[in-house]
């Protein structure tokens, strides 16, 4: 058997540098400029005057082993077996000669990967793992995904937008899928407090621990059954399951109440506007899987606002800065309600604090 | 200079010097009739000369069923200062606008000079006419003749301060609504609640008739009360013209400083895309005789502002966008009264309305008092992701 | 002796409208135009046709019966008797003869009060009581305000500026003086926590409202010297001074630490930009009666920097806002410390959250 | 469809339609060789029947002498879907930039094929390489076997996270430092606080070669490295010429959307004030080929990031508006170790970085690493007058 002292550790990744194609070895930190020549093409060009094509494929990010074979054999036959990935999870083939990019964009699309995502497009939906391997999921992350590439998947194959459109989906409040700065954002929300499961809480979590867990103070400690365990003051919770994460015992699932809820106007980018968080546009939908036709419809709808509204290079945020809320809710026919109105930390920050208002 | 007691005042009358009205000549020019200036440029000497106040907190003092109005002051330096042991401050409530005849102006001094130190702020910073120090004893003959003369006291303490006003239809174009008339109807209307304190703690309300906001109503005033229109602004195009021919340059100084950009000159006309106006008054302030507000007129109402103490400063927030103000003004008492209920009930000591809606939640508060919540109240939407919901389904419920 | 039932009571204020001149009488809520004659003097007109004149002088809002008495007799003399005072406590006469408006402005100024404060100028310093009647003041008001016109009086009596500024005084952080939205705010400060008076205490305040008083949880309840009374964990302590507000045996007030502070870019109307708060400037000046020499100083630094930076229009709050802060302090000069950056409540809302940054 | 164990799966078959690529198609056609993929398509199913997941909390499950790069997770229908009753996943470290040749493909695939479902991410979320779905038994082997080809796993738990960084310099043309050298680099160096969680809670760093932040640091990182210039853009002003002839509109499309704007287009040339550009990319990203960042480059150093639980989300925020960053990096890695050492001592459980500069001030915290406050560390000063002193003359003191 191994021991502790032949095994190699802490010998951190490979460095990049094997993984290079040569021109980009040769061009590091030489490069002038680049163009996209068509949806999911682009061409750099180096001082040398040497020329990297990027293509770049659409990914469901939850890919096997097959598939990555199957990409690794179209690197191999197109590009020196040279590809990487993108931070939003697309896969970018790096070629030299630009002769093969049509080849490789068809048995890209063979393989039902269709090329685009740069420029004025929408790009992948950057997601977390939903059903598929999280105990804390409050909604599916790819299947919502799927559902709403499918049917946005003409903007990205396409670039007819305004601007860069970034969607983001977490399935719960912990955010994995950093959904606070996208232009549109799909989170899953519990909206029922915790069941808890008093029935040897006590072994698995520590009591104070899931006490000081609760931002709001809804959690204390209480005597249930005989046993020692947790009680929830249910009008306090406003169901972010922290402590469901410090506790097992803390149960949030709950398939009558759980569901997804939609956030707009958020950007990274420093570009034009400085970042911006992304703000409530639905509270609710339901989870209706397997195509879950409401996120779709609302998410299409934002988009198509935008898309219809938008000034060259404007993002979704500076959008609805420039147009005001209230035509954004107009617009939309997004309900506006109670939920809409902060009532946290910083919310009196949040309430419109002029007379500057558009006639209504 | 020695002051008529012999003292001197050697630093304050380094503040008679230089070219702006002093305050010191005003209390000096007093102190040969009243012991009581004299005695207050005594303590103030000494305050300028140790770097500190003098006065301690005021009991509470007042005149007879009421119980705001007088401030009650009293000196830690009582056996230096004699006169100033007692140094209380009458507030009365000015008329709307801050408007007088030479005639009001005297009969106000006349008794003031009779039964105090003869100063006076003109105004308070809530607006009411300050008479600055006298005695407890000096309280009721005092107050018995200002209600002779049709004078009242103002608000102090936990009530309804004194409302006030800009100077608005009577004297400038952009007034919306009426101010001095609104102002003047709420005061009547609410003269309980002004006169004796029964709410959680204070209650401003401030009438500005258009959004350049005159009397600071969105920051100093629990409710402020802000003119507003809500159709097209009028435009004169030949007057446009003048101030282009003049010199203006329309297209930076107006159109570039629209905080929407909703206004374009292209050298002949100027077009304003109203649907993106959102009143903010700039283009008409500066082209006073080619633009005015539309004709459809009202009030944007704001609620909450208030001074730090304890949480941060606040502004007031939007809670109806557009409201017609035409006497009797129904719709707005009405609305004042379900607020005060509301807070009457929920609020804690000392929590003024915008500290309270920042407690239970606008949302709650809006419910509370019966009004629907819009988009037009929000800078924006919620950005963090804790959103409470009262009910939740129980297996077994009806699917929604 | 009067008993409660002679007494009048409740009557409120008197009618305005027995105040009003004719003219306004005559013309109210039909004003069409205004024009700025000169400094001080404006004209409103009438579609009537019908012209009123205002003459606006300053005051120094603490005035005898005995200045009052000469603006009624100025009134008499040159109005009708008519006179108002603003929001700001200038007082103005309301002519409608223009060729007496010169005769009016040389009787004000034989009595001390110069005429302006019209347009772009800086108007009346809003302000409060300070040594002169109230009891938590940590700076005297008149006196600063006097000393800071003195210096600025020529911004006052011409119409050189870029736009409105606007300066408000407070001698405590209660704020009377509202001075949170001003473009130039001096705020008097206390920087020692309250020196408790333990004997006694007890009798004039009840102890958990002293306890509850402190925002931040400074203050419990103690016995000293067998005493009930409190102690304060000064380091807590932000001498907020609201446990002085509700027991005078809290006392503040302290020559050594208790000074002026200096707050820039606020502003109230809705004109261009929506309201906006001020910000820090000067943490701490020294309170140096009689004339303040260092309030005054940075005071006229930085309208100068506002009068030369600032585009036509342009309020203190939007010129810093598009010069930037760190150019505000370049060219104020003035230190840029610890106590600059927000530690309350919404602190981190305030910190810079993007890399847009202009070179230093 | 049914799975190869005979199992239905009506609803997962209606996401293999649709032209975007389908996950489940992904998984399907891993069932044939994995139980664990079919037993994963079970409860997936099931999952969509009843609208919820079926996973448990993890166990600490990992590989000898390290305690990050695992994440456990158990089936609570272990007795339906065995196969799924461990279903942990591993994260291996990416290299820098997500670039990889076929070989190194081929070579992870091989590993996971033998010793796990066959299911990736490509990638996860915070950067990683993720192997989704195996047996605590098999941990130790993969571990040998990646190792043995140069891989080694990433973060978890409270360790430094995962470094990230985008395309930089190897592509980009705007890259102002060497993103994947440094984010490598950090790496490297950072060994033992990515394999060994002795943090109060995660760390996260992300590298972007500009401010455009194609890696999201800003919002997603602990530390926020953001590229920057601070000397001119240059320009090429034939290129711009190009431009115009082309037709872009270059006074409404590049200089109306400066932020600050500090260019001007008179039809001929094109002028920046480079003292007001704040550097946000706009009119390079739209005219790659006339306008490039200066060449005096290096980065723009940001704390603080985080999703929102449980007080709000927040960006990260200035802490070092421009350094150099060229190897070895000594200045930031003792930046860096000065943050931790203080958030080690004073953080509490579950704080990260971000949240304990809120508690502490951002003044005491900068004072604590040594670094003097600055004005570009704030949107603006504060506002509120609730000062701090941490000391106070007391009678008798020497006068300042
Ligand atoms: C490949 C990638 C970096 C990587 O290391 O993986 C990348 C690559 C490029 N980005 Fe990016 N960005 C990438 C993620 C991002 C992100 C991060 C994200 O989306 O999570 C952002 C911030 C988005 C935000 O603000 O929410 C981002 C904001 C930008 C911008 C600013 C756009 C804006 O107007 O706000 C530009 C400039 C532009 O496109 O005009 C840009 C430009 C570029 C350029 C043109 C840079 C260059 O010369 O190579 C690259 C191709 C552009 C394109 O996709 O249209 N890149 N870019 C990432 C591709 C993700 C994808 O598959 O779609
Ligand atoms: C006289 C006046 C200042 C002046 O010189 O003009 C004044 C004087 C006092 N104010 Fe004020 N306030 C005065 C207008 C204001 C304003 C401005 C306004 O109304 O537009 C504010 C800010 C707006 C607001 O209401 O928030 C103001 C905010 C306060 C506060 C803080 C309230 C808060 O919620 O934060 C206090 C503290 C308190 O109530 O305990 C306070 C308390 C006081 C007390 C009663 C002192 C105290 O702690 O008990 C002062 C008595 C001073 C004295 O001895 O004369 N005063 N006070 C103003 C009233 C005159 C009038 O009736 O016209
Ligand atoms: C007399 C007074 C109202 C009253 O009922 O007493 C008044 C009267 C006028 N204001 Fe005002 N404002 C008065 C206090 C205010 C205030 C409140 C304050 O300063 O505390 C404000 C808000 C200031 C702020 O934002 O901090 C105010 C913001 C304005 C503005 C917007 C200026 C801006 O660009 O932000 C205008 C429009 C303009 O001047 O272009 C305006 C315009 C006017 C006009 C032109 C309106 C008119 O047609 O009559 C009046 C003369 C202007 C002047 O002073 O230059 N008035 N004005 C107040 C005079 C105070 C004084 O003695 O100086
Ligand atoms: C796998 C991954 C999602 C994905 O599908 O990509 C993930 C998965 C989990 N995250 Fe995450 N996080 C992942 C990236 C993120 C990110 C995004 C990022 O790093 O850019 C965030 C937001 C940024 C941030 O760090 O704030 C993120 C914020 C959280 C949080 C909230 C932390 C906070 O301070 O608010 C938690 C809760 C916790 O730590 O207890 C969390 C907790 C979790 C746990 C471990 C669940 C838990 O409560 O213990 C999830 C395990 C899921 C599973 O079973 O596979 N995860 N998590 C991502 C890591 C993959 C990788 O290593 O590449
Ligand atoms: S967002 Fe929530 S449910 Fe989704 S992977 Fe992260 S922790 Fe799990
Ligand atoms: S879900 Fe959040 S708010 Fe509700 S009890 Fe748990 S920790 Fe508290
Ligand atoms: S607030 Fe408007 S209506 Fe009132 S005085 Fe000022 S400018 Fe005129
Ligand atoms: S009032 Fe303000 S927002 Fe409306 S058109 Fe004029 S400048 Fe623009
Ligand atoms: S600001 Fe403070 S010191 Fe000045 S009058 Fe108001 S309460 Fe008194
Ligand atoms: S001054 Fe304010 S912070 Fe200090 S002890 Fe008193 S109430 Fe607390
Ligand atoms: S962050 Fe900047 S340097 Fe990095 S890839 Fe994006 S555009 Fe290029
Ligand atoms: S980078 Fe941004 S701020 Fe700088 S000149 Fe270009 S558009 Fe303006």
């Amino acid at each position: 058997m191994a021991t502790a002292t032949d095994r190699r550790t802490d010998i951190g990744p490979p460095n990049y540098s094997r993984f290079l194609p040569p021109v980009i070895k040769k061009n590091y930190g030489q490069w002038k400029y680049h163009e996209i020549l068509k949806p999911g093409v682009m061409v750099h060009v180096a001082e040398s005057g040497d020329k990297l094509f990027t293509v770049r494929a659409a990914s469901p990010r939850l890919v096997s082993i097959k598939k990555l074979r199957q990409f690794a054999d179209l690197a191999d036959k197109y590009c020196g077996g040279h590809l990487r990935f993108t931070s939003r999870n697309n896969v970018e083939f790096l070629l030299t000669d630009p002769s093969k990019i049509d080849a490789l964009i068809a048995d890209l699309k063979a393989i039902g990967h269709p090329v685009g995502g740069l420029g004025n497009s929408i790009s992948n939906i950057v997601h977390t793992q939903g059903w598929v391997h999280c105990h804390s999921a409050a909604t599916d992350a790819s299947g919502v995904v799927k559902c709403v590439m499918d049917d946005l998947q003409e903007y990205f194959t396409q670039m007819k937008l305004p601007g860069k459109l970034r969607i983001a989906l977490a399935c719960c409040l912990n955010m994995c899928g950093a959904v606070h700065c996208s232009d549109i954002a799909i989170l899953g929300v519990h909206r029922r407090p915790p069941k808890v499961q008093h029935d040897g809480l006590n072994k698995v979590c520590e009591i104070p621990n899931v006490v000081a867990a609760c931002p709001t103070a809804a959690i204390r400690p209480a005597m249930v059954d005989g046993k020692q365990s947790v009680e929830v003051l249910e009008e306090r919770c406003m169901f972010c399951a922290n402590c469901f994460s410090v506790c097992p015992a803390m149960q949030m699932a709950d398939p009558l109440n759980d569901g997804v809820s939609i956030w707009v106007g958020g950007k990274v980018s420093n570009a034009r506007h400085e970042p911006m968080f992304s703000k409530l546009a639905v509270p609710y939908l339901p989870n209706t899987p397997p195509r879950w036709p409401e996120v779709v419809q609302a998410v299409r709808t934002i988009v198509e606002v935008w898309a219809k509204g938008a000034r060259k290079y404007e993002r979704m945020g500076e959008f609805i800065e420039r147009i005001g809320w209230p035509r954004f809710f107009k617009l939309t026919g997004f309900e506006f309600t109670k939920q809409h109105i902060d009532d946290f930390r910083h919310a009196g920050l949040t309430y419109k604090r002029s007379a500057q208002l558009r006639q209504s | 200079m020695a002051d008529s007691n012999g003292k001197q005042t050697p630093l304050l009358d380094e503040l008679e010097k230089g070219p702006w009205p002093s305050f010191v000549k005003e209390i000096k020019s007093m102190a040969k009739e009243s012991p009581m200036c004299q005695d207050l440029l005594g303590q103030l000497e000494k305050s300028y000369g140790e770097k500190r106040g003098y006065w301690k907190h005021g009991g509470i003092v007042g005149v007879m069923g009421y119980g705001g109005g007088v401030i009650g002051r009293y000196s830690f330096l009582n056996e230096e200062f004699p006169h100033v042991a007692h140094f209380h401050t009458i507030r009365i409530n000015q008329p709307s606008g801050w408007f007088y005849t030479s005639d009001a102006i005297r009969t106000l001094c006349d008794i003031w000079e009779k039964h105090g130190s003869g100063l006076t702020n003109m105004h308070g910073s809530t607006g009411d006419i300050v008479f600055l120090g006298t005695q407890t004893s000096e309280l009721e003959p005092i107050f018995k003749e200002l209600t002779e003369k049709d004078f009242d006291l103002g608000g102090s303490g936990s009530d309804l301060r004194t409302p006030s006003c800009c100077v608005g239809q009577s004297r400038c174009e952009w007034a919306c609504y009426d101010t001095m008339q609104l102002c003047d109807h709420l005061t009547h209307h609410f003269q309980d609640e002004l006169h004796r304190p029964a709410f959680p703690y204070k209650f401003k309300i401030k009438c500005a008739g258009c959004p350049n906001d005159c009397v600071a109503s969105v920051a100093r005033a629990d409710m402020s009360i802000i003119g507003t229109w809500r159709d097209n602004i009028q435009i004169d195009q030949a007057a446009v013209k003048a101030y282009a021919d003049g010199g203006m340059n329309i297209e930076r100084d107006i159109c570039g400083n629209c905080p929407t950009k909703c206004m374009q000159w292209d050298g002949k006309t100027l077009t304003i895309d109203n649907s993106n106006c959102v009143k903010c008054m700039h283009c008409i302030n500066n082209m006073t005789k080619a633009l005015r507000p539309g004709k459809d007129r009202g009030a944007t109402i704001l609620l909450g502002a208030k001074a730090p103490i304890v949480d941060g400063a606040l502004l007031s927030s939007v809670l109806v966008p557009f409201i017609k103000l035409e006497p009797p003004y129904e719709e707005l008492k009405d609305l004042i009264e379900r607020i005060w209920e509301f807070w009457g009930e929920h609020g804690k000591n000392r929590e003024r309305t915008g500290e309270l809606i920042q407690r239970v939640g606008l949302g709650n508060f809006l419910e509370a008092i019966g009004v629907e919540p819009i988009p037009e109240m929000v800078a924006h939407p919620r950005e963090n992701p804790f959103i409470f919901y009262e009910e939740y389904l129980e297996e077994g419920d009806e699917e929604e």
